[in-house]
């Protein structure tokens, strides 16, 4: 990338949202006119459980900037227990990404409720700043 | 004969570089291969084969081959891609010069022509390097190479000591041969005769295969074969490939890359029928390959005596120890 | 081939102002596979709709998205207008550009980019679409209820007043569970065994209703409408078709035991019926004591019983049997303040004793005929200290929750010990004061004009001296030290989940919360519901309650229980867990992973490439259980199990549509 | 000849005289004096084929998924990472332990072939003793821990991201795709493997740095909680991946983040990435 076109670079940033919590998380931001930045491009899943660690790899192969995983808090899963599965499966993804070479602060995993319009305003805006921080991303085996 | 001190070779590269890709024989991030002169890693001159063969350079591991643009749900633009240019593989043993004649035979007769092999093909000068010592897996004079030389290769080298000797073999070898005029010099020079430690007898082998498609051999020795894909994308000869589609929205491409029948995947149809549904099949397969059918079409092995597979089969399954029990048993005698 | 049709929606300005919708149906437009695509003003709308339908036709489509406002409004709309159109409902995919783009940008060319990839992974999703059918289960029209306290009793008689039939289960000998042995209920100040034993004999009398008493749910497979249930009805020696309840049994029976029911205060047979007006009125023998049943000696029962009911060789029994819903309603125990309140003795001060002890002592048919009298020494106590938050409030040695019903009970305690001694002194040590409720306040504050006396502060040290408690504490208001001498003390002690509860939870599938209390589906929406289809929740088993509260929760569950049994079959969701058996390969890791137990083992024959008939196992996912998380499908390394309507090939196409 | 060879040899004959098993899985030598591949034992006759010496690297274990419905008893030799990957095997449900007669070898570790010294997937051996067998040869070796086994690791995770791609980098470079390492692994047992779906797409099939990654991560994520650390992918790789670098990376953050844990001592625990618990650790969430 030279420099002209870095200096337009507009990250782009993949969010998996369960759809009980964060999507409605989302939709309450809305609802509320809540601004943020326009690099966010919301995936609705049923659950975060439903998000395989695999898509995240695959949208850092593909070029993504940025991705997060957003779900229900801890005990409020709409599936009971799906995002206890999450919290798993994300902190061992989120360090084998750290080793293999993708910036960690790139990959987020955070609860967001319905209620909480603001902590998703802010966990994105955070994301997005990071990551234009960081600048581009290196394609998953790819050069910057 | 002709020669160029091995204190010069570096100068006589240079010059080949200066025109065309210059492959050679190269330790590269602890792989030996063919690699552009001048890529970080050391010069193996002095070795045995390289551990991946220079079959990428005619055969890529993954090439595109056409591109394409939809617009209103149609193809607006198709791009057959091209990427051949003149390229030296330079310091090729015996046994892969004889893969690039069993690929020829493949890709460019039978009134079959590949355009993207024979572009590639076509800009290829091969400059072949007799051996002087071989490794324990190596038995390419048994699959009737000579490991001294190769008739087919554009220039013929011969490790003299402390120089090579250089012989043309066909006219764009002696233009290669002639840019270099300045570095020769006229020596007297007798090429080393080499001979491989280990020997098969594989005559008589097609025509013993030719009845054996049911023999119980074939149980017995791919019992242990994991069904991966080392010995055939380490071969030389190999040549199977898959072809695919990369879709991007309006636009992708289609390209080909190497295969192996050693996978279960590779000759499962749509629908889930595999007429190779397990190993024992495709070991036979493989080895009929080798070692009959080719024969019948083409008229050689393709085997070559190379010995990859040998050195690197995690299980240790080896073609020659194939060869040697072929002969004790009898074509119709269960083992 | 798919033929996609993508409409636009402006929401009036909602989107339009900030979303260049032309602009985004023309880039539409060219998406693969997309055949007509168009912007309009008002998708939902009853034009919008028709407009859809007719381009279904005109175009020949068959497959929409509609990119308008969050698909958690208007998805169910758009189904069915597809369905309306001709289309499978399930070829559709939903773009949010208003409260996910439109609503929270201001910058318009950014936007448009950003709608436009929107759509773009919609139109990459709903390629990949397949179409979905919903499939009928059959509703058997038979409630479960667990638990038979005033809570399970209550929701058993509302289903069975609907005119369904109930099968009410209780593990104790009587059902009534902890109602019966209170006192008097706060704030009414009403005989609490006087309104609970009537509803005993209405369930015991109800046509709809069968009690199986002393029986424990040890078995539970299948799925809302059909559950397979298997209890256990445990030994009674007693044959109830022919014991009359005469009671003489009781009477000769040689050996006494301490009585759970009066908390060890009193003395019982070990023939026996846990009270006077249990119900079923009708004895069991005590294993563990009888002399006839641990030595073989003895045997006066049957001699005196006169209609030979005692069945000395009785067995355990198991019934099965099919419900279309369950109700848990297992209540509550009180918390173990004897294993962490060394301040308050350990439980070795006989004096010191819980409100469930107060309230039998008080109890006019309990051990003490209803006179408060000391453990110790039978005399009557002055002077009684009443510390509140045992247990409850206290993170560190008890549970951090507030039990709720304490605070009331221990100023019912304060009234009635007042009530009862004139001269005598209460004393309440509390932490706070909650009383929210009808009549609640002004029933404490009612107390407190009786005299008793609040402090507030924690106690720090119990201890006895001269046959008296010392009680040593804070008044944290006055900000010194305070010590009480008292002749009693009462523990309000927390509320925790009933013994084996969690174990019963496990078995019907869910997962009870962190402190082990039944955890509802949603916290605010669907309080009486748990994550198990078809399977609720009723009284103190979901959290601390008190009588109304458990009363009212039950009618609830009542309610929705009778809502579904009033249908023959269920519709299910289609989109749900789906396995390719040609790839699973048995190994059953989606199991533990499915919260519902919706996934089994399944064996299938086959033949094999060389065409051996072979039998292998698979997993096979229950429609009627799976509610499509899809946590199954991450654990699935091939991604044999896929969840329909969010397949892997879906999401991979959505990814990917983001980068090309 | 070895003591341990002889054993083998006369309990091969006698499992495979009196019937109990009707093929036995073993060791022997191959062309060359450094290999001894396996070797599948039909009749007592044949017994003698069998060895045991200080190159029998690859595992016995993986061919029981070759025949998941035997017709008898399969008797097998075993050595620790083998009996692991048998129990691997049996929890996956491929294989059922009636079918199976172990004969464990208590194992002192292998050579690497090329350079006489001890093979890398043996250095790091925890488990030498087979820890399911029915008949046992040789006396214990010592085990320990080896908390060595994560320094490579360590020393990694040191490096800055832009070092850490390119250590990677370097190394996927070179990857063929040739699966050896997914073929040998006992813990990828799948009827269909993700890399073959082409219909679903997860994977590429070109051969480049990309793909060859994410075939990599991929992998190393699906055994993450189930790997034995044989060690026999990295053995297998013809072109030298440090493949037990990623595999022992997951095991480590695994055993840090939920406990420790030591894949398929048993055929009954679930794996951590299978199982929650409700005060989970969050580091980021």
């Amino acid at each position: 990338m030279d420099v002209i076109e870095e200096q337009q670079w507009e990250p782009k940033i993949l969010a998996f949202c369960c759809n009980w919590c964060a999507y409605s998380g989302a939709d309450l931001a809305g609802l509320n006119r809540m601004k943020y930045p326009e690099n966010i491009r919301i995936l609705r899943v049923p659950c975060s459980a439903r998000v395989n660690p695999q898509f995240i790899l695959r949208a850092f192969q593909k070029g993504a900037d940025g991705v997060l995983v957003a779900g229900c808090h801890p005990g409020d899963c709409h599936y009971a227990t799906g995002n206890y599965y999450t919290r798993r499966r994300f902190q061992v993804m989120k360090r084998l990404l750290e080793y293999s070479g993708i910036d960690p602060r790139r990959f987020q995993a955070k609860w967001v409720s319905g209620a909480e319009a603001d902590k998703f305003r802010a966990t994105v805006t955070k994301l997005c700043e990071d990551v234009k921080a960081i600048g581009p991303s290196r394609k998953l085996g790819g050069s910057k | 004969m002709k020669t160029i001190a091995k204190s010069r070779i570096n100068e006589a590269l240079a010059i080949l570089a200066k025109e065309s890709k210059l492959l050679v024989p190269m330790k590269v991030n602890g792989i030996s291969k063919y690699a552009p002169w001048g890529s970080e890693g050391t010069i193996q001159f002095e070795e045995v084969n390289t551990l991946l063969p220079p079959k990428d350079t005619l055969f890529p591991h993954t090439e595109k081959m056409y591109s394409y643009k939809i617009a209103n749900q149609e193809i607006t633009e198709l791009n057959i891609h091209d990427d051949s240019a003149p390229q030296i593989l330079f310091g090729v043993r015996p046994c892969d010069m004889q893969s690039i004649k069993c690929m020829d035979d493949v890709f460019l007769t039978k009134s079959y022509v590949d355009d993207f092999y024979k572009n590639k093909r076509e800009k290829l000068i091969t400059i072949c390097i007799g051996c002087t010592k071989t490794a324990p897996t190596c038995f390419c004079d048994s699959m009737g190479v000579d490991p001294s030389r190769h008739e087919a290769a554009d220039v013929q080298m011969y490790d003299l000591g402390d120089s090579y000797g250089i012989e043309a073999q066909t006219e764009a070898g002696q233009t290669v041969v002639n840019k270099l005029q300045e570095l020769m010099e006229d020596q007297a020079g007798d090429p080393t005769a080499v001979s491989c430690t280990l020997k098969v007898d594989a005559s008589g082998i097609p025509a013993k295969l030719s009845t054996m498609f049911e023999h119980p051999i074939w149980k017995e020795i791919s019992r242990k074969c994991i069904g991966c894909g080392t010995c055939t994308y380490l071969c030389p000869t190999c040549y199977c490939f898959d072809m695919e589609t990369t879709n991007n929205g309006n636009e992708g491409y289609r390209f080909r890359c190497w295969d192996s029948c050693m996978f279960s995947e590779y000759s499962r149809m749509a629908g889930g029928h595999n007429p190779r549904p397990s190993k024992n099949e495709r070991i036979r397969n493989r080895f009929l390959h080798k070692l009959e059918f080719f024969n019948e079409r083409y008229g050689k092995n393709l085997c070559v005596g190379c010995g990859r597979c040998i050195a690197k089969c995690p299980v240790n399954v080896d073609i020659t120890l194939f060869i040697d029990k072929l002969k004790e048993v009898a074509a119709d005698e269960p083992v | 081939m798919k033929r996609i049709g993508v409409f636009i929606c402006h929401c009036g300005s909602n989107i339009a102002a900030t979303v260049d919708c032309a602009k985004v149906a023309e880039a539409a437009q060219a998406f693969p596979g997309v055949s007509f695509s168009s912007d309009y003003k008002y998708m939902c709308s009853e034009p919008g709709q028709e407009f859809i339908k007719d381009s279904i036709k005109k175009y020949d489509l068959n497959a929409i998205v509609v990119a308008s406002c969050t698909p958690r409004m208007h998805e169910h709309t758009f189904r069915k207008t597809l369905a309306n159109g001709g289309l499978n409902p399930y070829m559709f995919e939903m773009t949010n550009l208003r409260e996910q783009c439109s609503w929270v940008h201001s910058d318009i060319e950014k936007a448009t980019a950003k709608a436009i990839d929107l759509v773009r992974m919609s139109v990459a999703k709903v390629a990949k679409n397949e179409e979905l059918f919903s499939s009928t289960i059959p509703m058997h029209k038979k409630a479960l209820v667990i638990g038979a306290g005033i809570a399970g009793m209550q929701a058993a008689l509302d289903i069975a007043d609907a005119g369904h039939k109930v099968v009410l289960v209780d593990r104790e000998p009587t059902i009534g569970g902890k109602m019966p042995m209170l006192d008097k209920t706060f704030p009414t100040m009403d005989c609490s065994a006087c309104i609970s034993t009537p509803k005993m004999v209405e369930v015991a009398q109800h046509p709809n209703i069968e009690l199986m008493a002393y029986s424990e749910v040890v078995e539970i497979n299948g799925f809302i409408g059909n559950f397979d249930v298997t209890i256990k009805t445990k030994a009674k020696y007693v044959d109830h078709a022919k014991c009359t309840g005469c009671g003489l049994c009781e009477t000769k029976c040689p050996k006494k035991v301490p009585n759970e029911y009066d908390l060890g205060m009193g003395l019982r047979s070990c023939i026996y019926k846990p009270f006077a007006q249990a119900v079923p009125n009708k004895p069991v023998i005590d294993a563990q004591n009888c002399r006839k049943l641990v030595e073989g000696k003895c045997g006066v029962c049957a001699k005196v019983c006169p209609t030979g009911a005692i069945k000395y060789d009785d067995t355990e029994s198991f019934t099965t049997d099919t419900f279309g819903a369950i109700v848990m309603a297992t209540g509550y125990d009180l918390f173990k303040w004897e294993d962490v309140y060394g301040e308050y003795g350990y439980g070795k001060y006989p004096d010191v004793v819980t409100g469930l002890h107060f309230e039998r002592m008080v109890n006019a048919s309990g051990p003490t005929g209803g006179k408060l009298k000391r453990p110790s020494d039978g005399t009557t106590p002055k002077t009684v200290v009443f510390i509140k938050c045992v247990g409850s409030r206290d993170s560190a040695k008890g549970k951090s929750y507030c039990s709720r019903a304490c605070c009331m009970y221990t100023a019912k305690h304060a009234h009635q010990f007042l009530d009862k001694t004139p001269d005598g002194n209460a004393y309440v040590f509390y932490m706070d004061v909650r009383t929210p409720g009808k009549g609640y306040d002004e029933f404490y504050e009612s107390t407190l004009r009786d005299g008793a006396v609040y402090l507030r502060g924690r106690v720090s040290k119990i201890y006895q001296e001269g046959g008296k408690l010392i009680i040593k504490g804070e008044d944290s208001l006055i900000g010194k030290q305070v010590e009480v001498t008292a002749d009693m003390v009462v523990l309000a002690t927390a509320m925790v989940p009933s013994a084996g509860s969690r174990q019963l939870a496990q078995t019907v599938g869910f997962l009870p919360d962190l402190n082990g209390w039944y955890q509802e589906a949603h916290p605010k929406l669907r309080p009486v519901e748990t994550p198990t289809a078809g399977v609720f929740l009723a009284g103190a088993c979901q959290g601390p309650k008190d009588i109304p509260d458990s009363v009212a929760q039950a009618g609830a569950a009542a309610a929705k229980v009778c809502g579904l049994l009033s249908k023959s079959q269920l519709e299910t969701n289609p989109m749900t867990a789906k396995t390719n058996t040609a790839i699973c390969s048995g190994c059953g890791t989606c199991i533990p992973v499915c919260p519902y137990k919706a996934i089994q083992l399944e064996s299938i024959t086959e033949r094999d490439h060389h065409g051996h008939r072979i039998t292998r196992n698979v997993a096979s996912v229950n429609n009627g259980l799976c509610q499509g998380c899809g946590a199954c499908t991450v654990i699935c390394r091939p991604g044999a199990i896929d969840l329909q309507g969010f397949k892997n090939d879906q999401i991979l196409e959505e990814v990917d549509s983001l980068w090309m | 000849m070895s003591d341990t060879t002889v054993k083998m040899r006369d309990i091969a004959k006698d499992l495979l005289d009196k019937g109990t098993v009707h093929y036995i899985i073993g060791w022997e030598k191959g062309r060359f004096s450094n290999q001894s591949p396996p070797a599948f034992i039909t009749s007592a006759a044949h017994a003698d084929r069998l060895i045991w010496d200080e190159y029998c690297l690859a595992s016995t274990a993986k061919y029981l998924l070759d025949d998941k419905f035997p017709a008898g008893k399969i008797g097998i030799f075993a050595r620790g990472c083998d009996a692991r990957a048998i129990n691997r095997l049996i929890q996956d449900g491929q294989i059922n332990r009636e079918n199976i007669y172990i004969v464990g070898i208590c194992c002192s570790g292998m050579k690497d072939p090329a350079t006489g010294n001890t093979a890398d997937k043996c250095q790091h051996c925890t488990h030498p003793n087979p820890i399911v067998y029915d008949i046992l040869i040789g006396d214990p070796v010592p085990e320990t821990d080896k908390p060595e086994r994560f320094k490579a690791i360590e020393e990694l995770e040191k490096l800055s991201p832009d070092e850490k791609h390119a250590y990677w980098s370097k190394q996927f470079e070179k990857c063929i795709r040739c699966y050896a390492c997914r073929n040998v692994c006992p813990a990828c047992n799948c009827r269909e493997c993700f890399v073959d779906q082409y219909r679903v797409g997860w994977q590429g099939k070109q051969n480049n740095l990309a793909e060859n990654q994410l075939f990599g991560l991929t992998r190393a994520y699906h055994i993450a909680d189930r790997c034995i650390e044989c060690g026999e992918c990295a053995r297998a790789c013809p072109m030298d991946l440090p493949l037990m670098e990623l595999n022992r990376k997951l095991i480590k953050d695994i055993n840090q983040l939920f406990g420790p844990y030591e894949a398929s001592l048993d055929t009954e625990t679930t794996p951590p990435l299978a199982k929650y618990h409700l005060k989970d650790l969050e580091e980021f969430m």
